[in-house]
């Protein structure tokens, strides 16, 4: 045995991409893809059943503009899910920063749009702050923390409100148009919200920082002994998903114009719906921000299409909750099929 | 520890059962920080909320709180396996639906329960299949169902509420026990209460129970029934779901789609809050009953106190937050006390 | 007690001294010592909880001395976190491989180092290439782009070293790494040791495998109770000289084989098959007999013993025990028919770690404690009492949490819980992997012992010293295949390691 | 339901606290009704208070309920999330000595002392019919968004606009109800979904005040304005805006206001024992002037009030 050079010049590769791995890399697209044509049969589907579902100015709009707000939160869902944590309190941050908005509107005339959107995210993400350290100092599951800062938050909602409510006439047109405004056909909520995907979607992919939530949620103790800045991760992860949703609450007050104390209340449950049936794995490390918003356009877009389709408005909630089974086992099944292939793999290696 | 070096040459060891004496390990509990606390909100209550100390105020207090206790034991041994379900408040739903439509159309109510309690089973069942045998995450898989369960119950009764219910049933609900103000369902809750700490504390299943919370794998390797156990813990769970969903709809006299909406968070945060570990492996039922009858008595004489709703979410939820921070608090002040590393550094650099 | 390491002008690469660290009551290190220099391999022995792991967790930056002296190059240091030490140039491979199953191989090297462009966009093509590099150095063939998940344990730990070595860093800590490894392996590993101290690194060697420290290592420091022995010259020494030192008494018989009357046969294996791991495997155990299962690591003998004892699926074939057929998938009931399995890794399926000494040793007989379906503390404590003490495990109170015991007291622990069963047959994965030479020889003498007694044992090991010590009979395991059966008296380790590695000549092992 | 019906023992008492119960919080309807309530409270110089749930669900009201009976206000006055499920607890209520009067939405007659009704049934239904008929020109497609699928009132109201609609609009067909939960954006997005599912939709009603904003503001940016007429039940401030933009013509409402008003009057009323809530019995109810209590023990505000481009600028609630 003689030692190897210590360092071997440059070498053309020399291992191969087993099947296997091609095979994978295939079936991680898949998944993302199959929710995609899943989504695309529910607007043929329902297309079909009424034209006017796709090819009216307002069903076209509508079919980009309802899913819009729920994607940024499904985003910011999907981050902290990849890491193994879940944040409930995205609907209370939007609820809080939606009645923020108003407020800014209607306490200090003449505000700049855009003033009132960085406040709100950077509200929204203070918000995120807190759970995110309460997590990460405390080292206390995410599940309590933040179902704790959900009725929290919901319950500084309802004081600071009251029974008031923010009414479309105190807003300033300009604002509102960004909830029905449209540039090119495509609303400018969408816009937005793809904008963001596509931020979000590049920085966990491409960086560094992006492939450590990733790393977090796969096995958080070996991140801890790999000397991976956990805590600081977490933190940005609980913040994003505040910001995200500080940042839906403006939009959900440009879209919907009325901001009562209750408002994204129960949101938390469709953005984690939105993430799992997009792929996003509730034991971290799997899944990506695109599968999320998908997701989300899925559940939304389904939601619509029902009561084209002849089902009546009651079982949409069921139709929902099958879907999201349907999803979890999908995912299950693939991933069975993928460790039997690895470990095949191995064994004709 | 002591330098035993060559263990043949030493005599057999000897062990003490526990390293803290019994009454640091039954009061430096967290359960006992829980049920201190209840104690002492009971006490600060009925001195200084007018009307807190009137008897009705204990009537009223165990009508509220009966779903919650009686949904919190099998949630409780669930969540000990580290599993959760959130599908109980739906199953409630579900359960009283199905009561309201079987008595609409006419069937005897005695019927209307069983059924209702056999699909809350078969619910149960269900997440129980798709965590144990599909493998699922549990959180996942009953995020699933309950919008699922909740979906069949308003799609099965749309638009009406059922209202019309034997009195014999619907006065039993409300029975208080001979001439007290006891309501009779306290009874049904004792009765599973016992059946409940038994079976966690005091049988073999227990043990399984805390073992696969702790090591799933480890547990499956000593003859723990894994699956076998959380399927029966789900089945246990839907079915006590339904049993409350029964509670509801007689006390309410009302069997709606939407009845007990979000109670699955309200169950959560009293089992949370009295100690069980969402990772699993830890808990205990008494400190549980604390942490449900905390946050009944709390929003009780808050309400009695012209507290609003907010107001009490907002305790509610500091409440449950501070209480698990509070232990990382406690263990990182312990070490922060022995001061590592800064000692040595100090001297150190004294050194030269 | 007092260090009497050599005075060199240049500060030592890295120091430490007299470090204190305790667990609560556990006092895991009273005074450590250890001292690294740079362009040398030093190795560090001891018994099972010595300290050693506790020791190397401190200079990771994972825990934080309680006292002691720790420096760097001369410089005081006290590091707070892995990324600090990481930082300053130290990279560690832990006694548990730590990987993130859902990433590629490449990404799990690479971690929160990727190379980067302008942009901050990660360089997949430079990483790949990095990876290809470093695995053509170290001689393994793994696809850096498959996950983690699924990998071998010897592959995983391939992969830890891979990650170290990439690291470049200047100090390079390996706690028990050729644990999971086979001898080809360890060569190569070896290699590339010696060409980073040729580079002038410094490293630390943990093993409990005195011929692989004597191949290795330059110097030797020797621990015993948390404490600093000695340290020196490995050219000075000797195993016997260093096993006075680790156990404080001359250790003579290892493998005190007893001879014990073999009888029926108690547990029937026949052509158990499970497609992908194993296939068509058939064999006896009889009553006082010890069976040797012996292999590379990765010829699937742990997944044999499984698969019998019920934990893992097999799709043909059949186990029975005393002639009753044992039902598939059913770990409670070859329990109840007397089957015991010590599993391979003790801290995932051996022990409940986070639960009491009293609580594991009495899990598995659970239900035998419990008086008409009740069980109380009192009665696991009677029964743990039992067995903690027949097997002397090092622990002050019934309600430590196994956790927190040392690698070779949690290993005593696994097979207390397995003994109070009283089973028939007992089933053993690397009996003594992780444990020091004396309790070595105390599991030795114990499953001895107990064949004496009539129990049929079947023992896998990946040691060859101690299947053809301690077997009256040798199963030969590779690729999922029993390719040789050897009696005791013809078991001789040429041919064992043939029947183990026949058809696995030309394999990728071999060095281009 | 037991011994409910007795508690009218005719002796007066002065526990003039009278807490309001609206179904929930953060509704500018009941927030009108509780400023009229207010006012005639403080005319009279008794305790005004207002609790309710944040969600509109009848078991956060039982729990208010016992609360009020522990705490032993004068009177509960309170609109009902359902009305059999808030039975229990005000009968409690009234045999420990608290008068309770329902306004709004009732419960079974047999469990309070008093209904304020705001209009009748009858009328609400006809009114909203007649002017969805006269927006569309008598024929067409229609549709209902209306409250939660529980309403009892909403239920009520749309099943005798169905039959309304039978006998005196054989050529409009209503073809679907939808619910949006009295929550703001259900409403929103259910009128979106009910514009695409009917594409030859020509009106919609709804009678909640939630809903008819959500509509109006989902219409009023769509392609549907102006061709898809909008009527029901709202409050001007909320849809003054689409009335003066064209995409609502008339819409109808009583006056919260004056209903909270009266409902404050009758509960004292009842406290002070000068009614029992027997039918014939006739109260003072401060500047609305005398009432008097009908069958079952209902008392009726008066007939709604259409309110559309001429008179809307005269109102402010
Ligand atoms: N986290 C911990 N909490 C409490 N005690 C601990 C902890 N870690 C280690 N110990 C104790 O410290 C002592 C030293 O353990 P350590 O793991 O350093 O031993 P080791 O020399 O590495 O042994 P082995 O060869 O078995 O790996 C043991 O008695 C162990 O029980
Ligand atoms: N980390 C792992 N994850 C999943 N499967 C594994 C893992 N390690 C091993 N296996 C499976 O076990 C088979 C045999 O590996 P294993 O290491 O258990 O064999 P062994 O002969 O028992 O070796 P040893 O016990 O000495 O490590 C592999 O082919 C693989 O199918
Ligand atoms: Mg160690
Ligand atoms: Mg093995």
């Amino acid at each position: 045995m003689t030692a190897p050079a210590p360092s071997p010049a440059p070498v053309a590769p020399v291992i191969e991409k087993t099947a296997v791995t091609k095979r994978l890399q295939a079936v991680g697209a898949a998944r993302e893809f199959g929710i995609l044509l899943a989504l695309v049969i529910v607007v043929i589907a329902a297309t079909v059943a009424n034209p006017n579902f796709l090819f009216s100015s307002d069903g076209w709009r509508d079919l980009l503009l309802t899913p819009s707000i729920l994607v940024l939160v499904a985003i910011g869902q999907a981050i902290v899910l990849i890491t193994r944590n879940v944040d409930l309190s995205v609907g209370s941050i939007l609820g809080l920063s939606a009645y923020l908005t108003g407020r800014l509107f209607i306490d200090i005339p003449g505000i700049p749009i855009l003033a009132v959107f960085v406040a709100a995210i950077v509200f929204g993400g203070l918000l995120g702050l807190v759970n995110g350290a309460l997590v990460a100092y405390a080292k206390v599951p995410a599940m309590v923390i933040t179902l704790g800062t959900l009725y929290a938050y919901r319950g500084i909602n309802v004081l600071w409100t009251g029974s008031d409510r923010v009414n479309a006439s105190d807003l300033p047109k300009d604002f509102l148009a960004l909830g029905t405004g449209q540039v090119l056909w495509i609303p400018i909520l969408t816009i937005i919200a793809i904008v963001v995907l596509v931020v979000i979607g590049w920085i966990m992919k491409n960086t560094r920082g992006g492939r450590e939530f990733y790393a977090i949620g796969s096995d958080p103790a070996a991140a801890e002994l790999y000397g991976l800045r956990v805590t600081r991760r977490l933190l940005i992860a609980f913040v994003s998903s505040g910001a995200l949703a500080g940042l839906a609450g403006v939009l959900y007050t440009a879209r919907y114009g009325t901001v009562n104390s209750q408002a994204g209340a129960g949101w938390e449950l469709d953005a984690v719906g939105a993430a799992v049936i997009g792929g996003v794995a509730i034991t971290g490390g799997v899944g990506s921000v695109w599968g999320a918003a998908i997701g989300g356009v899925l559940l939304l877009t389904i939601n619509r299409a029902l009561p084209i389709l002849g089902i009546p408005d009651f079982w949409q909630r069921a139709v929902v909750g099958v879907l999201i089974i349907g999803a979890i086992v999908l995912d299950r099944v693939l991933a069975v099929r993928q460790k039997r292939k690895l470990i095949a793999a191995r064994e004709d290696d | 520890m002591t330098t035993a070096t060559a263990s043949t040459a030493t005599p057999v060891r000897t062990y003490r059962d526990y390293d803290r004496p019994l009454w640091q390990r039954l009061l430096l509990t967290r359960e006992m920080a829980i049920v201190g606390l209840l104690v002492i909100v009971a006490v600060v209550a009925s001195v200084s909320v007018r009307g807190f100390g009137q008897p009705i105020t204990l009537t009223y207090l165990i009508l509220d709180v009966t779903p919650i206790l009686l949904i919190a034991l099998p949630m409780t041994l669930i969540m000990i396996t580290g599993e959760i379900d959130l599908s109980v408040a739906s199953v409630v739903g579900l359960s009283s639906v199905l009561i309201g439509v079987l008595t609409q159309a006419g069937a005897p109510f005695e019927l209307a329960i069983v059924v209702a309690l056999v699909a809350g089973a078969i619910a149960g069942a269900v997440n129980g299949f798709l965590v144990t045998v599909v493998g699922l995450p549990s959180l996942a898989v009953t995020i699933g169902t309950l919008a699922l369960y909740r979906g069949l119950a308003v799609g099965l009764l749309g638009t009406t509420a059922v209202t019309d219910f034997p009195e014999f049933w619907t006065d039993l609900a409300k029975m208080k026990l001979g001439g007290s103000n006891v309501p009779a369902v306290l009874l049904l809750f004792l009765v599973l209460l016992v059946v409940f700490v038994v079976l966690l504390h005091f049988t073999p299943f227990g043990r399984g129970i805390y073992a696969i919370g702790l090591s799933k794998t480890a547990a499956r390797f000593s003859g723990v029934h894994v699956e076998r156990t959380k399927l029966v813990l789900f089945v246990l769970s839907g079915t006590i779901a339904a049993l409350a969903g029964v509670y509801y709809t007689l006390r309410f006299g009302s069997a709606r789609g939407d009845n007990a909406t979000g109670l699955e968070l309200q169950v959560i945060a009293a089992v949370v809050l009295g100690g069980v570990s969402v990772f699993g492996g830890r808990g205990a039922i008494h400190g549980v009953i604390a942490g449900v009858l905390l946050i009944g008595i709390l929003a009780s004489a808050l309400r009695l106190a012209n507290v609003t709703s907010d107001v009490i979410n907002i305790i509610t939820g500091v409440l449950l937050v501070a209480s698990v921070v509070s232990n990382s608090f406690l263990a990182w002040l312990r070490t922060k006390r022995r001061a590592p590393g800064g000692t040595a550094r100090a001297k150190a650099s004294a050194a030269g | 007690m007092q260090t009497d390491t050599p005075q060199t002008p240049a500060p030592p690469m890295l120091e430490l001294s007299r470090v204190v660290k305790s667990f609560g009551p556990v006092v895991a290190l009273r005074s450590g010592s250890l001292q690294l220099d740079s362009g040398s391999i030093h190795a560090l022995v001891g018994e099972n909880g010595a300290g050693k792991s506790t020791l190397v967790k401190i200079v990771a930056g994972l825990y934080r001395r309680d006292a002691g002296e720790f420096r760097l190059r001369g410089e005081d240091v006290d590091f707070t976190s892995t990324a600090q030490s990481k930082a300053a140039g130290i990279a560690v491979i832990y006694q548990e491989p730590t990987l993130f199953p859902d990433l590629t191989v490449t990404e799990n090297i690479f971690m929160g180092r990727q190379p980067v462009n302008r942009f901050g966009r990660i360089d997949r093509k430079a990483m790949r290439r990095e990876a290809e590099e470093l695995f053509q150095r170290l001689g393994v063939r793994i696809d850096p782009e498959r996950p983690a998940e699924g990998l071998s344990i010897a592959d995983q730990q391939v992969i830890e070293i891979a990650k170290a070595v990439s690291l470049d860093a200047r100090v390079l800590i390996m706690d028990e790494p050729t644990a999971a490894l086979s001898g080809v392996e360890v060569d190569r590993l070896f290699a590339v040791a010696r060409s980073l101290r040729d580079e002038g690194r410094a490293l630390l060697f943990i093993s409990h495998r005195f011929d692989e420290i004597f191949a290795l290592c330059d110097t030797v420091t020797v621990m015993r109770d948390g404490a600093y022995v000695a340290t020196t010259p490995i050219a000075e020494t000797t195993v016997d000289e260093m096993v006075r030192q680790m156990v404080g008494r001359d250790v003579t018989e290892l493998f005190p084989k007893t001879e014990a009357e073999i009888g029926e046969p108690l547990l029937e294996v026949e052509g158990l098959t499970r497609t992908g791991v194993f296939h068509d495997i058939t064999f006896s155990v009889r009553s006082g007999e010890i069976v040797g299962l012996a292999g590379l690591v990765g010829a699937g003998r742990s997944e044999v013993a499984r698969a019998v004892f019920g934990v893992d699926p097999y799709e043909s074939g059949s186990v029975r025990l005393g002639g009753r057929t044992l039902p598939r998938n059913r770990p409670d009931r070859a329990i109840s028919a007397g089957i015991a399995l010590v599993p391979e890794d003790r801290r995932k399926e051996g022990l409940v770690l986070e639960s009491s000494v009293a609580r594991n040793l009495s899990l598995v007989i659970r239900n035998q404690l419990a008086k008409a379906g009740i069980i109380t503390n009192g009665a696991e404590n009677r029964a743990a009492r039992v067995w903690a003490s027949r097997l002397e495990v090092k622990t002050n109170a019934l309600s430590t949490v196994a956790g927190t015991l040392s690698g070779g007291n949690q290993q005593k622990v696994v097979l207390g819980k397995w003994l109070a069963t009283e089973p028939t047959v007992l089933i053993i994965d690397e009996p003594t992997r992780g444990i020091d030479v004396g309790t070595k020889a105390e599991v030795h003498r114990l499953l001895s012992e107990l064949a004496g007694k009539g129990m049929g044992i079947l023992m896998i090991s990946s040691e060859l010293p101690e299947v053809l010590g301690m077997a009256d009979r040798v199963l030969v395991m590779r690729e999922g295949r029993i390719t040789a059966e050897i009696d005791r008296s013809d078991a001789t380790s040429e041919n064992v390691m043939f029947a183990a590695t026949h058809a696995a000549a030309q394999t990728p092992g071999a060095h281009s | 339901g037991d011994s409910g019906s007795g508690s009218g023992d005719g002796g007066g008492s002065d526990n003039l606290a009278i807490t309001f119960l609206p179904k929930n919080l953060g509704n500018p309807y009941f927030d009108t009704s509780s400023s009229g309530a207010k006012e005639a409270i403080d005319e009279f110089k008794g305790t005004f208070a207002e609790v309710g749930p944040a969600e509109a669900t009848p078991d956060a009201q039982v729990s208010y309920i016992n609360t009020l009976t522990q705490q032993g206000v004068g009177a509960i006055a309170v609109s009902a999330n359902d009305p059999e499920a808030i039975c229990d607890a005000l009968n409690e209520a009234r045999d420990a000595g608290v008068k309770v009067v329902t306004f709004d939405s009732d419960t079974n007659p047999d469990c309070r002392d008093l209904f304020i009704n705001q209009a009748d049934a009858e009328g609400i239904a006809k009114v909203q019919v007649d002017l969805i008929a006269d927006q569309i020109g008598g024929s067409g497609e229609i549709a209902i968004l209306s409250a939660s699928a529980n309403a009892t009132n909403q239920n009520a109201w749309i099943d005798l606009m169905e039959t309304y609609l039978a006998s005196d609009y054989p050529d409009i067909t209503l073809v679907e109800t939808v619910y949006g939960d009295d929550d703001d954006q259900t409403s929103f997005d259910k009128t979106a979904a009910l514009l695409q599912t009917h594409p030859d939709l020509k009106g919609i009603i709804s009678p909640t005040t939630v809903g008819i904003a959500a509509a109006a503001r989902y219409l009023s940016t769509s392609e549907y304005k102006g061709k898809v007429a909008l009527t029901g039940l709202g409050t001007p401030n909320q849809l003054r805006e689409y009335v003066e933009d064209g995409t609502i013509t008339a819409f109808a409402l009583w006056n919260p206001a004056d209903l909270g008003y009266l409902t404050a009057y009758a509960a004292k009323a009842l406290i002070e024992g000068d009614i029992t809530g027997a039918e014939g019995d006739t109260f003072d109810a401060g500047k609305l002037g005398e009432y008097t209590v009908g069958a079952d023990g209902v008392v009726l505000l008066g007939d709604p009030f259409e309110f559309n481009a001429d008179n809307i600028a005269d109102f402010d609630f």
